[in-house]
């Protein structure tokens, strides 16, 4: 199938609410292009694994190879593997769940709607597109939008936090943009990432090249101590803002980490390994633990983010097949979860109009649906069997533990330990946000979930659902684009 | 081969049971929900039956011993070939029981909550929990793989939590429900790493292929497992201990189990079914799992856990002896009775007559469930009449509710360990089994057995007995129909489930074995238990203030007893001020300050060094030509100097 | 003969177009409006002519010299006039001495016609000051103005003292090789310290054209004091052609001191990114931070300069393409607003907005095209400028480039947060947009946002050489 | 009677450069300092002619440079003292230190 598509129906939705008449055509349209967007990835996956069935063993299906800069040997260069379908799976899942909460946005909604979209095609691109330069290319168009996004429509004290957010992925983005100009000059002028993948660089350049892209790309996806953006970008956010940046945007971060960095450059991984792992078990119990802390919902969401996206870059360090498909699973679980969880609360504050814990109490009395998809989300992400969460963590755990020496080890005990903590936050947010009684007499008015709140909600239970109940489909899909990265780092 | 699709059935009725209410009872089946989910359970427990007797009975025996199939297995996720997770179905005698047994008590307690459960507000969602909570546990009794077991475990560990905090509203209830997840959870952070040893080292997650690895001494995984050791025990030693630890937590042994005691504020029928009967007992399931592995390759820990298992039992009992909510007696004498069958497992060994501990482990969870269940469910129907879970409100109730006070009484007979009741038998093999293998064990488990008379009576007669009751509730009488039967039926079951020959069907490898009685051992307990028995009689048969005398003159002793050993409030020391004050609060005051502090230093140095150097611009254009000069002469002396 | 008039082409015709405004004003006259459009026509037909008959060679025994490369560099700074004719014309309407204007601005892009393609130290010193000094006139434009004539005073006279040290250098080049043409000169180089003396000098006279930083400290001063006009004139158009010049010089003339000249832009491109950024980081007055950031412009053009191949060429002139449509588009929009409520702080752009949509997504287009945000035509300039400047594997350059790009990124968000989030209470009315001036900045936003994605833009660039 | 060399010559106009050059530096009025960039130039000139007389007496690439040197420093000198003259219509002075309104 033609990989264009999925950059042209965002890009195409986008054009006709810019030229749509009033508010309801700009929702009628873009609903109706993300859920264009979704069959498209339902599509592009049944392909996949038609072609797969058919044993079409090529590294990346459906390649396109466009010349754009052919005197520097740029080319729109187009392909998928398991990772990209599964990513391009979340995304288009996040993008119609997020046009559907932001339904009663009133505020300049043509522009939202645009930004939106544009954040989506921006996501899209990166994930399908094999030339670092193009890949660079989207990853930076999705910049913008997010800053607007946030400053424009946000709460609180928007505008430093989206300066911040700006500021920081702008920092990331020239690290990578460092890194990949000296990959395209040792490559011979290259910027393909599959040919990259077959020259063999000298181990000084990588280990000088590898912990700029790394760190780069660790930005966007929260490595700690480069996480700061997180909790004040994602608590400032709307709604739909702060599920497209937790639930895509961040996964942008994780997948350039293996498929650029660490695939790219394998020697300079193996040498910067013990830092990553290092930095996320850090990441993890540490954001666990502030989490613990947070009053606000949408602080302990964010927390908890940085603690979960610890896992993926945890199993990255880890180096290992089972590792490295758990880190994707992660992505893609958390992605879905966390875009909930920010829809939840975006639901949950538009009613209360509060999102500190401790003026709310006993929502489940009025709002049964709103508070089971959040206790859903709770227990997903407190690594509950069923749920996605469990999954990815499991594979991580088995994963990581495939390395015999102590170090790994107790890194990998130290990172289980968050399931206990994890326990603890997300068992306290909910006891004093549904359980309990209502503390607060005005809650007694409240409504539950609109359609479109429902629905969003539903789309993405069932994603998480999905993962967490038969989990082989996933594996099947990750599992072989791990194995050839393993390759590429055994050196075979 | 028994049928896999009716084994699968048993535990996939209540799933849909859960599933039908979770989504259609608030609307649909507002009324029925309670008739729904008692049928279904219904179905499986004849199912659970049926497959008993097959298993036993038609194809249970291969040339004299019982064989395990595994009659369906589908891999649910595959880490590498040879690791994976399973869903597969293991049958064999001791999943069978366990079958029987939860089915059973599930259904006692459904029909009962039809009639204790009336005009609950979300009837519906609790018959929902209910199912969802019977399927976790029959898929954790089901389980063919390791870490099957582990996703059941925590699906168990859910259920549960959702049941205890079934009355969201209630601030306690929620605290509690927190309280036994958390507990819980901990405890399963040690089962997943000794899963992940226990995998690792024996290349499976499969508990036939697992045990099969790690019991053969001469396999080369045993030997570098045995080799690589950390903090002076051997990998293989960690993970036993570990997923020992995990099935502690949910067993509430000492010291995890101060989430028991509080899980008391669940529905009593909630309590009759998890936290007496089914739940608890997982721990003790998990261990006999596993028992060959702990018997053969690591009976250190065998030992510990044995240990364990007594000083919870003796533990248990002296707090229950001191505590006036009846609910809390009897979740602290389920914790005793759990402690006695680990360390019947502790004290058991692989095979033959010396693996009595094992059968013996398993007849007690059979009949301690009966018992155990009545007693709660028992203690529920007091609850219902008088409105309180308080001694001191009860007191004469055997005029007002004889079939309470009847079934009650079997139960605490039982429990007590006095013939012919079902809990004399299952206890005399455990002492027995202790008395064989481990004296002082065996010397402690006596002394609880003579505890446990002695608070079960203190129960009984401060329930029924004592304090003519002063007269309020006789409007209604001791219960409807429905409350009634499921209390004969587990009477009777408490009664005679001691005459089954258990030995034959359940042991440790298999084969079968023949339960004998040696009265002259036997009777020393027994005395012991009269004993209890007469003790509390003289105490608390009729209203004085021996008990206060008595407590006073064991004084600090007895304040200890009381305050559960103080044990809730180091955990509470350690959680809030440790954990949160010196571990949380700083973890997110150094992200504001110090991490995002730098983030921001950065900014702020940029504008301070922008506002710094603006004099440079100061407008006069004579400034500006010497700036000129100086670059003309810095660069010209640079490169002529230096750089030529 | 022929020859002559088909190499001279662009000169003659804006010479042309010079004596024919210098006719019509000594005859009797034209009313502003209908001059202005004629002039614009004129204009448009010169930008066309450009494209036909371009060719290689030289007259005047090597003083001048073309090539297709050379006629689109003078092509793209008469389209940048062409631009300002149009984005200005509110004002030009206005301003009394019409003729007088086009015609100092003409003949200063005359001397940039002339000075690009000077092959003599003779014709290019003539040409820079014919380039410089109608433009220090044109700066004083507001005749009334107290600031205006003070940044006219500053230029000149910084103008003049550059001039002064540019002479003296060519004077002692004159004296090491007796020769002012540049092949000549060229063969007679032996890198003696004289020569180095006479090279730095030389140096800072581009310097300051381009204003470089430290040479840099008048640009700001006269941005803010001159017209709106003449300061995009500044800003774009002579920094433009004074680029293109140096790259000749440098590439051409001084090769075989190229090791010297790499460290030398190394160190003037960091120092003036830096400095570049750190002042616009504090500046209100929307013209003086339009000049710091195309100081700090300047710097990332100087990165692509060092890179020392073709490469370097093309990037530099694709990037003076883009960045005369996004500065010229910002200076546009300010033009226009500054025309009609006279404001000209960034604290005035609050709210902007919600009063003039149109506006501040061309001058947020602009802003981001400058920053290099993708997908304007901004992010390909500057990451083409960094990949020539990678060429050296000089690692930790492009990092300090890049790095300079953040906060480059924050003082134009600052633009754009003023226009879109910041609240204002009394934001300035919606303003009425003459279609002349909407035209030009429709075609500067469709620039800002095609050059990019039509490749092959950049490639016949690197085409020609 | 000795001839002047190159050398006293190059003397000469280096000093006249730097008087020119801290004249523009020091002094407060425009006019002096427009003078004072007469002198730098001057300087510049003499270099030309002496450079081309002791040097290269072939060619007279030095000699015609001055003479350009010297009318764009009229015609610079024209439009700056244009210039100045406006600056006192608004100034009321012409004084460098007057006209620092524009900084920062």
């Amino acid at each position: 199938m033609n990989l264009l598509l999925l950059i042209g129906a965002p890009l195409l939705t986008a054009v006709a609410v810019l030229f749509s008449r009033n508010k309801q055509q700009v929702r009628w349209i873009s609903l109706l292009g993300s859920i264009v967007q979704i069959i498209l990835a339902f599509a592009l996956l049944f392909a996949f694994r038609q072609e797969r069935a058919e044993n079409n063993s090529a590294q990346m299906l459906f390649e396109q190879n466009y010349k754009l800069f052919d005197s520097l040997n740029i080319n729109f260069h187009f392909g998928v593997d398991g990772i990209s379908v599964a990513m391009i799976l979340l995304t288009s899942l996040v993008v119609v769940a997020g046009v559907l909460v932001s339904w009663n946005v009133e505020k300049m909604t043509k522009e939202f709607y645009f930004l939106l979209l544009l954040l989506g095609l921006g996501a899209y691109g990166f994930f399908i597109s094999l030339d670092l330069f193009i890949l660079f290319f989207f990853l930076e168009i999705s910049v913008i939008p997010k800053y607007l996004l946030i400053g424009i429509w946000g709460s609180g004290k928007k505008e430093y936090s989206a300066n911040k957010l700006a500021l920081m992925l702008m920092g990331g983005s020239a690290l990578i943009l460092v890194g990949m100009l000296g990959l395209y000059f040792i490559a011979g002028h290259s910027f393909d990432i599959l040919a990259l993948s077959k020259t063999d660089i000298p181990v000084n350049i990588q280990n000088l090249l590898f912990p700029l892209l790394f760190v780069g790309f660790g930005v966007f996806t929260a490595l700690f101590p480069l996480h700061t953006w997180v909790p004040d970008g994602h608590s400032s956010a709307p709604t739909a803002g702060s599920m497209f940046l937790a639930g895509i945007s961040m996964k942008l971060g994780g997948y350039g980490c293996l498929r650029v960095a660490t695939y790219l450059l394998p020697e300079g991984a193996k040498e910067y390994a013990n830092i990553i792992i290092i930095l996320s078990a850090i990441a993890i119990l540490y954001g666990a633990f502030a989490t613990m802390m947070q009053k606000d919902l949408k602080y302990i969401n964010a927390y908890s983010s940085v603690s979960h996206v610890g896992f993926s870059l945890l199993g990255i360090g880890m180096l290992t097949q089972t590792a490295i498909t758990g880190a994707l699973m992660q992505m893609v679980s958390h992605g879905l979860m966390t875009a909930l969880f920010f829809a939840v609360i975006g639901m949950v504050y538009d009613r209360t109009h509060t999102r500190m814990t401790g003026e709310m109490g006993g929502l489940m009395k009025v709002m049964p649906f709103i508070s089971t998809v959040f206790f859903i989300v709770g227990l997903c992400s407190l690594g509950l069997p069923g749920f996605s969460g469990f999954v990815a963590e499991m594979t991580v755990f088995m994963g990581s533990w495939e390395n015999a020496d102590a170090f790994h080890r107790i890194a990998t005990i130290a990172a289980a330990m968050s399931i206990v903590v994890t326990a603890v936050y997300i068992l306290r947010a909910t006891g004093q946000t549904m359980m309990g009684a209502i503390k607060n007499e005005s809650h007694l008015q409240l409504k539950d979930a609109a359609w479109n709140e429902k629905l969003a909600a539903i789309i993405l239970v069932a994603g998480i659902l999905a993962i967490g109940i038969a989990p082989g489909w996933l594996n099947d899909l990750l599992r072989p684009a791990a194995e050839e990265i393993m390759n590429r780092i055994a050196g075979k | 081969m028994p049928n896999a699709t009716i084994i699968a059935l048993i535990p996939l009725l209540p799933l849909a049971g859960f599933l039908l209410l979770g989504l259609f009872g608030r609307k649909i089946f507002k009324n029925s929900s309670g008739l729904i989910g008692t049928a279904l359970l219904l179905t499986s427990t004849v199912l659970a039956l049926y497959t008993a007797y097959e298993y036993f009975f038609v194809y249970g025996k291969v040339d004299g011993v019982y064989q395990q199939f595994i009659p369906m297995k589908l891999t649910w996720l595959e880490f590498s070939p040879g690791v994976s997770i399973d869903m597969g179905m293991a049958v064999d005698s001791i999943s069978v029981m366990m079958l029987v047994v939860v089915t059973f008590v599930s259904l006692m307690v459904h029909i009962y909550s039809l009639g204790y459960m009336k005009g609950e507000e979300r009837f519906s969602t609790y018959y929902a929990f209910l199912g969802l909570f019977t399927f976790s546990m029959l898929g954790l009794v089901l389980s063919s793989n390791i870490f099957q077991i582990y996703i059941f475990w925590e699906l168990v560990g859910v259920s549960s939590f959702l049941l205890i905090g079934f009355y969201y509203d209630k601030p306690s209830a929620v605290a509690a429900s927190k309280k036994a997840f958390i507990v819980t959870r901990f405890a399963d952070l040690g089962f997943l790493v000794g899963i992940l040893i226990l995998s690792n080292s024996s290349g499976t997650l499969d508990f036939n292929t697992m045990i099969a690895t790690l019991t053969s001494p001469d396999s080369d995984a045993v030997k570098t497992a045995a080799t690589s050791s950390f903090l002076g025990a051997s990998a293989l030693t960690w993970g036993a201990a570990l997923v020992f630890i995990g099935g502690a937590g949910k067993s509430a042994m000492f010291p995890l189990h101060i989430w028991l005691p509080d899980a008391m504020e669940g529905p009593t029928p909630i309590s009759a079914l998890i936290h007496a009967a089914t739940m608890v007992v997982a721990g003790v399931y998990l261990v006999a799992r596993l028992f060959p592995i702990y018997a053969i390759t690591v009976p250190a820990v065998l030992e510990i856990i044995g240990w364990v298992g007594a000083i919870s039992a003796i533990i248990a009992a002296i707090i229950a002896c001191t505590q006036t909510d009846i609910k809390r007696v009897l979740a602290y004498s389920t914790m005793s009775q759990i402690g006695y069958m680990m360390f019947a497992l502790g004290v058991s060994k692989y095979g033959g007559e010396s693996g009595l501990g094992y059968t013996a482990s398993m007849f007690h969870l059979f009949t301690h469930a009966m018992f155990k269940a009545l007693l709660f469910l028992g203690a529920g129907a007091v609850i219902h009449y008088v409105h309180s879970n308080e001694m001191k409100d009860m007191g004469g109730l055997r005029k007002y509710m004889p079939i309470t006070h009847l079934t009650f009484l079997i139960a605490c007979l039982a429990i007590a360990g006095i013939p012919p009741f079902a809990g004399f038998f299952s206890k005399e093999e455990i002492l027995l089994a202790a008395y064989q293998n481990n004296t002082a064990i065996y010397w402690v488990a006596l002394i609880t057995s003579g505890l446990t008379a002695f608070y079960m009576f203190r129960l009984y007669f401060s329930i029924f007995w004592n304090k003519s009751h002063h007269t309020h509730g006789e409007s209604h009488g001791e219960g409807s129909f429905v409350m009634m039967l499921p209390l004969v039926l587990l009477g009777i079951g408490a009664a005679a489930a001691g005459f089954i020959p258990f030995g034959e069907f359940v042991s440790s490898d298999g084969n079968p074995l023949e339960s004998h009685f040696h009265l002259q051992f036997s009777i020393a307990p027994v005395a012991l238990g009269l004993a209890g028995i007469l003790a509390a009689l003289w105490l608390y048969a009729k209203q004085n203030d021996k008990p206060a005398k008595l407590a006073a003159s064991l004084g600090s002793l007895y304040k200890a007893a009381y305050h559960k050993f103080y044990i809730d409030d180091i955990y509470l020391f350690i959680t809030k001020r440790i954990l949160f004050n010196l571990v949380g609060r700083p973890a997110a005051w150094f992200d504001r300050n110090v991490v995002d502090g730098l983030i921001n230093l950065t900014g702020n140095t940029t504008q301070a060094v922008s506002e710094g150097i603006k004099k440079m611009q100061s407008g006069k254009v004579q400034q500006y030509a010497i700036y000129f000069l100086s670059g003309v002469i810095i660069l010209a002396a640079l490169f002529i100097y230096i750089w030529r | 003969m022929n020859e002559f008039f088909t190499l001279m082409k662009s000169e003659l015709l804006v010479t042309a177009i010079i004596f024919l405004l210098l006719f019509i004003k000594i005859g009797k006259g034209m009313k502003n409006e209908s001059l202005l459009s004629l002039v614009q026509v004129l204009l448009l037909l010169n930008f066309i002519a450009g494209f036909f008959f371009n060719k290689t060679g030289n007259l005047f025994g090597d003083m001048f010299y073309t090539t297709p490369l050379i006629a689109f560099q003078k092509n793209i700074l008469s389209l940048a006039v062409y631009l300002i004719s149009l984005l200005c014309s509110d004002w030009l309407k206005k301003t009394g001495h019409l003729p007088e204007f086009f015609m100092l601005m003409l003949s200063a892009l005359l001397g940039m016609f002339l000075m690009i393609s000077s092959s003599n130290l003779l014709i290019f010193y003539l040409s820079l000051e014919l380039a410089t000094i109608p433009v220090a006139a044109m700066a004083n434009f507001d005749l009334e103005k107290k600031r205006s004539s003070e940044g006219a005073m500053k230029m000149i006279l910084s103008s003049a003292f550059s001039s002064g040290i540019l002479l003296f250098g060519i004077s002692l080049l004159y004296g090491t090789t007796g020769t002012i043409s540049f092949p000549e000169i060229t063969a007679q180089l032996d890198g003696s310290s004289v020569q180095i003396l006479a090279f730095i000098f030389l140096v800072t006279a581009f310097a300051f054209k381009l204003s470089i930083v430290p040479f840099h400290l008048w640009t700001a001063d006269v941005y803010e004091g001159s017209p709106m006009a003449v300061t995009s004139f500044l800003s774009v158009v002579s920094k433009g052609s004074v680029a293109f010049i140096f790259i000749t010089v440098l590439y051409k003339m001084f090769q075989p001191m190229q090791d010297m000249w790499y460290t030398l832009l190394v160190i003037l491109a960091i120092a003036t990114m830096l400095i570049g950024n750190l002042f616009a980081l504090r500046q209100q007055n929307i013209k003086r931070f339009l000049a710091f950031s195309s100081i700090a412009q300047v710097g990332f053009i100087l990165v692509g300069i060092s890179s020392n191949d073709y490469m370097g060429i093309a990037a530099v002139v694709y990037f003076v393409l883009i960045y005369v449509f996004s500065n010229l588009a910002a200076f546009g929009v300010a033009a226009v607003i500054a025309e009609h409520t006279g404001k000209e702080n960034i604290d005035d752009y609050k709210g902007l907005y919600k009063t003039n949509p149109f506006l501040s997504w061309i001058l947020a287009l602009a802003l981001f095209s400058l920053a290099g945000v993708p997908p304007t035509a901004g992010f390909f300039g500057k990451l083409f400028l960094l990949t020539a400047g990678g060429a050296k594997a000089a690692y930790w350059f492009i990092l300090v480039a890049a790095l300079n790009m953040i906060i480059s990124l924050y003082y134009y968000l600052r633009v754009v947060r003023a226009m879109f989030m910041d609240k204002n209470d009394n934001p300035m009315e919606p303003i009425k947009v003459s279609p002349v001036v909407k035209l030009a900045l429709v075609i500067c936003g469709a620039g800002i946002i095609m050059i990019g994605l039509l490749s092959w833009i950049f490639e016949y660039i690197k085409s020609l050489h | 009677m000795m001839q002047p060399g190159l050398y006293h010559i190059l003397f000469i106009s280096a000093a006249l450069f730097f008087i020119g050059v801290y004249g523009f530096l020091t002094r407060r009025n425009l006019i002096t300092m427009l003078m004072s960039i007469e002198l730098i130039l001057n300087s510049v000139n003499l270099n030309f002619i002496a450079f081309n007389k002791y040097l290269w007496p072939g060619k007279l690439d030095g000699l015609f440079f001055t003479l350009f040197i010297i009318a764009i420093a009229a015609a610079e000198a024209a439009v700056a003292i244009a210039i100045i003259i406006n600056l006192y219509r608004s100034h009321q002075s012409i004084d460098v230190e007057n006209a620092e309104d524009l900084k920062y």
